[in-house]
């Protein structure tokens, strides 16, 4: 049954990688070994009473061999910032890996991959895990979306065979100008015909209504990763709940933080 | 002065053989922390609260930050009584320890349908009958504010099983002792303190309140006075025992509570901070009565003097 | 759209150029603070309680660290109405803002005495009367806690004093609401809430409560979530304006506050955590108002719907 | 009136001198040009909510040149931990100095200033301000105790001219065998006679109060530092309570925390 750990973990990284986006490795074999894209960690961020709980952040990439998992996160608030300001060398109080993955494609596949802002951390580990896949022959492509210039990042995390990328900032201070599901639509409007498409998303919600709208339009499969204010993390509170389409509520801790956009209604 | 100490303690008929418990609603229906460690090492499990008929809840957000503390409007989702006996009454009737299941309803008569429908369960350990929760539309909370309603509640139940039953009383009182007194002289055997202060947010970008029904349940490190002082006062005003609650974290806030009269604590929010606390707060108990040369029955209400 | 915000506002004829006053019993008579900062820039000062004789207040300790807030005890330590006519006085009356005296007693009696005694005072902008001092042998905390005795309390200040008549109430009580009803009944100008929750704390190494008195009252940001709610509920109640304090530490907290009704708002733990505390919620206020290009009257109670 | 400052206040040195014992250094020129031994500053040992208070440490030595003030702080609980953690480079916040000092010797006097355990820290400053006053010719004996040798601190800070320094333990594994006050009953004894002799004293309480009957039974005056539980520190809450020996109560951070002996009732 043990498949979440609770681990005192040693940060070995933790460097600022764009204004107040910090990446962070921890050593935490346990966790490298059992974690698949779209799980998330749930750290304490401070060691006193307040902040009081433990804050969810996605796991943007793994490495088995040196047990390192690797995260990307934004300050926003308290919790964030005494994260940012805790050092290399000392030990992050972590539990993970949670919640459910991206399904993989089963075969091949072009896999759509639509982040927005800091929704770019659980892609970059779902677009190197798809690209190195060897059985299937899945094409990767991530699109990334961001208000401005300045707030742009993972295109270097990206760079691996099989995955191409493409960068939309709001503004068009950097790459394309628009949204990122502009360009979904018109990749879509590509592609069709050829193998079968696949969304993949994570981000803003006005972004996620979107994905949603237009996977449903074409009747293409969509996988959104989303977000709640959590209090365990583990299923157990009741606290992260979002409407079913069907009836009453999921937990994006335990049913999610994945969804088929299907399952879920956003708004 | 090494000695073996005695961590076991009875509570009207539940044989625990340590005193910390689980809070209900912090601890699902046991599944979830069992990644953590055997939640057999608990004193006993209390249940999500149960209604006749399942509910869904209240729609999100259901939980928000506050400081040393947090906010919940879960609203009571679950899975009903008979979703409870066929999902999670089996797993949960495999445990070594006392499980206890926490009821909840809008009328006396759901309460009393609830218990009936419980009482079935072979090796259901108790009741706790919560009077005091502040997340639902109907009566919850109000049962709980005043003796009259805390006593025909916990009598209709009383009536409907021979289980002991735990009556779980609101802090948004008064006057807790008559609430409690009520409640011994309705039949409980047993009264466990406190639930949820209530709260609430506003959200100042939106400048509208956080949550939908507004009010919302504080708990967490941050009401832990508040609980201690009720605890001592309703251990003054009864004589059955209490279960004490209420922003416990560590093993020095449980000893605390046993020292003002509870004869068990429940960890509650704890279990989201540092999901092993439980099991920290029994080794640290433990070893403060090993330091004492004292078993847990000398500490139990040892600061009233 | 910068404009010129009017962060002014008039609470039962005193006022203020600011919402921003500090809590009775946090901020002495008004000498310490002027330490750090010009304290006419406050939009009120309010004193410590006084009572009719003065008082030497509780033996130590009375003070101890909770969770994100405090417990007090002090126990009403004043120099008399006659001291302080003396004492504090010669001074208060020289400044520029509105000063308020926080008044108190043991009996209805020496609420009234009290009243009359500072009507005296040319400049005094109004009184305060504690209905809910947890502290205090008698009176106090019992005062505030049913509506009846409320009632008797304001009735009498009210015919003591042609100030206007502020009710603090305690939030240890059922139903705010009712109590809040009865002071402005009995004739209250405005409401101010919440004094402190009643708590306790116990030392594990003596196994003996922290404080002579046993219970104490518990403030700072621990508490905010309750005080929340109560003023939303107490706006709800009464037509008259609303003080709002409890656990303010921030502006975003003050802010909540007047989202939720109240016309002003008191500072009170947060002093002894950042001395220019009510500055900054001051300043930062008027920030947000600047943003929104709005007005403080604006804000009243604009979570409402 | 401006006698109390709040400050952020540079870290210059925060390094252990003995186990769980803390010597840090901050720059704050306005406390340092107005501070006198005895007093003390009011310091927020985290950033967040938890712990809440302000906690109360002495002042134990300033410069006025480098414009830095000292304090020695034991690590006790979350405030202390969270102090010692506090790296050189950052800010702390404080405020001081506050309360009153010990009053020094208007006249030639023989000062005998007792110390126990981290009582040391103010008894640096002031046994230095008393030695270095160029107009009286006054000795200044200090005598520290402390529990076992490995408690042992301040005698370095303590090589000025004019000062002898005696170290108790109570083991007797360094210096004297015995109380501090042990040492202060003989030093009376062998002084009697020549100039008056002054006592000032730091340390807990059951040393005071036996300080407070030596000099009580001599008639010697003696100053006590006292220690209690504060929330402003500044006389704004009347939090800080010792009983009189007359009426009422006095505030230990604004009365005090320096009294003499006959003023206040310990125990
Ligand atoms: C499954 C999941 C994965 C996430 N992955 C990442 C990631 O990889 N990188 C990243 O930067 N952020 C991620 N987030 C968002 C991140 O959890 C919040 O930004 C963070 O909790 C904010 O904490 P704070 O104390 O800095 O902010 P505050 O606003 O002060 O937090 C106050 C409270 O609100 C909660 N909260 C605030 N914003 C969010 C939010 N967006 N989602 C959930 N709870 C929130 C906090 O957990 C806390 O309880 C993820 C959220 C979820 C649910
Ligand atoms: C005037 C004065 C001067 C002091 N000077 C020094 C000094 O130079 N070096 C030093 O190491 N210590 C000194 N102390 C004691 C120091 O204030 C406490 O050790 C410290 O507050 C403990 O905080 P904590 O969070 O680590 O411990 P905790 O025990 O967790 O603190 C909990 C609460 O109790 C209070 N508290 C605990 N112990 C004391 C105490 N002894 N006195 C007052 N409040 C206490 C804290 O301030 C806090 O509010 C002084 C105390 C006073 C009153
Ligand atoms: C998320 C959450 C859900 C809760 N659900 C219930 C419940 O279903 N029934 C109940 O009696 N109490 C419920 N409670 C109250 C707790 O059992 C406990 O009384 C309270 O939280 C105080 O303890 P704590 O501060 O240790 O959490 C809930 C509390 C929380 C935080
Ligand atoms: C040390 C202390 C002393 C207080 N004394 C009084 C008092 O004399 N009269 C009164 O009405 N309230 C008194 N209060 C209550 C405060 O005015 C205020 O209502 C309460 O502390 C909640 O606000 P806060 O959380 O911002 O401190 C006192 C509070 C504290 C902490
Ligand atoms: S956060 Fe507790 S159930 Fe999801
Ligand atoms: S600590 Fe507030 S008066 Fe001394």
């Amino acid at each position: 049954m043990n498949n979440t750990v609770a681990a005192l973990a040693d940060i070995v990284q933790n460097k600022e990688i764009a204004p107040n986006i910090y990446h962070m490795k921890i050593k935490a074999l346990d966790i490298a070994k059992k974690a698949v894209p779209g799980q998330f960690l749930h750290i304490r961020c401070g060691k006193t009473l307040s902040p009081l709980l433990r804050r969810p952040i996605s796991i943007a990439d793994t490495d088995e061999k040196t047990g390192c998992v690797e995260i990307i996160y934004r300050v926003v608030g308290e919790g964030t910032r005494l994260l940012s300001q805790t050092l290399t060398g000392h030990k992050l109080d972590v539990i993970g890996p949670l919640g459910n993955g991206f399904p993989l494609p089963e075969k091949d596949a072009h896999c759509i991959i639509v982040a927005g802002g800091i929704g770019t951390a659980p892609i970059i580990y779902l677009a190197k895990k798809i690209a190195s896949e060897p059985k299937n022959k899945n094409s990767v492509t991530t699109v990334l979306g961001f208000t401005t210039k300045s707030e742009v990042f993972g295109e270097g995390y990206l760079k691996f065979p099989g995955v191409e990328t493409i960068i939309a900032t709001d503004d068009g201070s950097y790459g394309y100008k628009g949204f990122p599901t502009d360009i979904l639509e018109r990749l879509l409007q590509e592609h069709m015909g050829k193998t079968d498409p696949i969304i993949y998303s994570c981000g803003p919600k006005p972004m996620l209504i979107k994905v949603k709208e237009i996977a449903a339009s074409k009747n293409i499969r969509a996988y959104l990763s989303l977000e709640e204010h959590m209090a365990c993390g583990v299923g157990a509170c009741l606290g992260c709940s979002v409407k079913s389409s069907r009836k009453g509520y999921k937990k994006v801790c335990k049913d999610g933080p994945v969804f088929e956009a299907g399952e879920v209604e956003l708004c | 002065m090494k000695h073996d100490v005695d961590l076991s303690v009875n509570i009207a008929g539940i044989n625990m053989k340590n005193p910390v418990m689980v809070a209900s609603g912090t601890f699902g229906f046991g599944r979830e922390y069992s990644d953590f460690y055997d939640i057999n090492k608990l004193g006993a499990l209390v249940t999500k609260g149960l209604t006749f008929m399942p509910k869904n809840g209240n729609p999100p957000p259901r939980v928000h930050e506050t400081p040393a503390g947090m906010l919940n409007s879960v609203g009571l989702e679950n899975p009903g009584v008979q979703g409870f006996i066929e999902e999670e009454w089996p797993h949960l009737s495999e445990l070594a320890i006392p499980v206890i299941a926490n009821i909840d309803g809008d009328t006396v008569e759901d309460y009393h349908k609830t218990a009936k429908k419980l009482s079935s369960l072979e090796g259901l350990a108790a009741l706790e009958v919560n009077i005091s929760c502040p997340n639902v539309e109907k009566g919850g909370l109000a049962f709980g504010q005043e003796p009259e309603s805390a006593f025909e509640v916990i009598k209709a139940v009383r009536e409907a099983t021979r289980l002991p039953i735990i009556a779980k009383l609101s802090p948004n009182v008064t006057h807790i002792q008559k609430i409690a007194e009520a409640a011994v002289s309705a039949g409980a055997d047993a009264i466990s303190l406190i639930n949820t202060l209530l709260g609430m947010a506003i959200d100042i970008d939106t400048q509208q309140p956080i949550f939908s029904r507004k009010f919302a349940g504080l708990s967490g490190p941050a009401v832990k006075p508040v609980a201690l002082r009720m605890v001592w006062e309703v251990c003054e005003a009864v004589d059955v025992p209490v279960i004490g609650m209420g922003g416990i974290t560590t093993w020095q806030d449980a000893v605390e509570f046993i020292l003002a009269g509870a004869s068990a604590v429940a960890i509650g929010t704890a279990n989201f901070v540092n999901p092993t606390a439980p099991l920290e707060i029994i080794e640290g108990i433990k070893a403060y009565l090993d330091m004492k040369g004292r078993n847990l029955q000398d500490l139990i209400g040892a600061a009233r003097g």
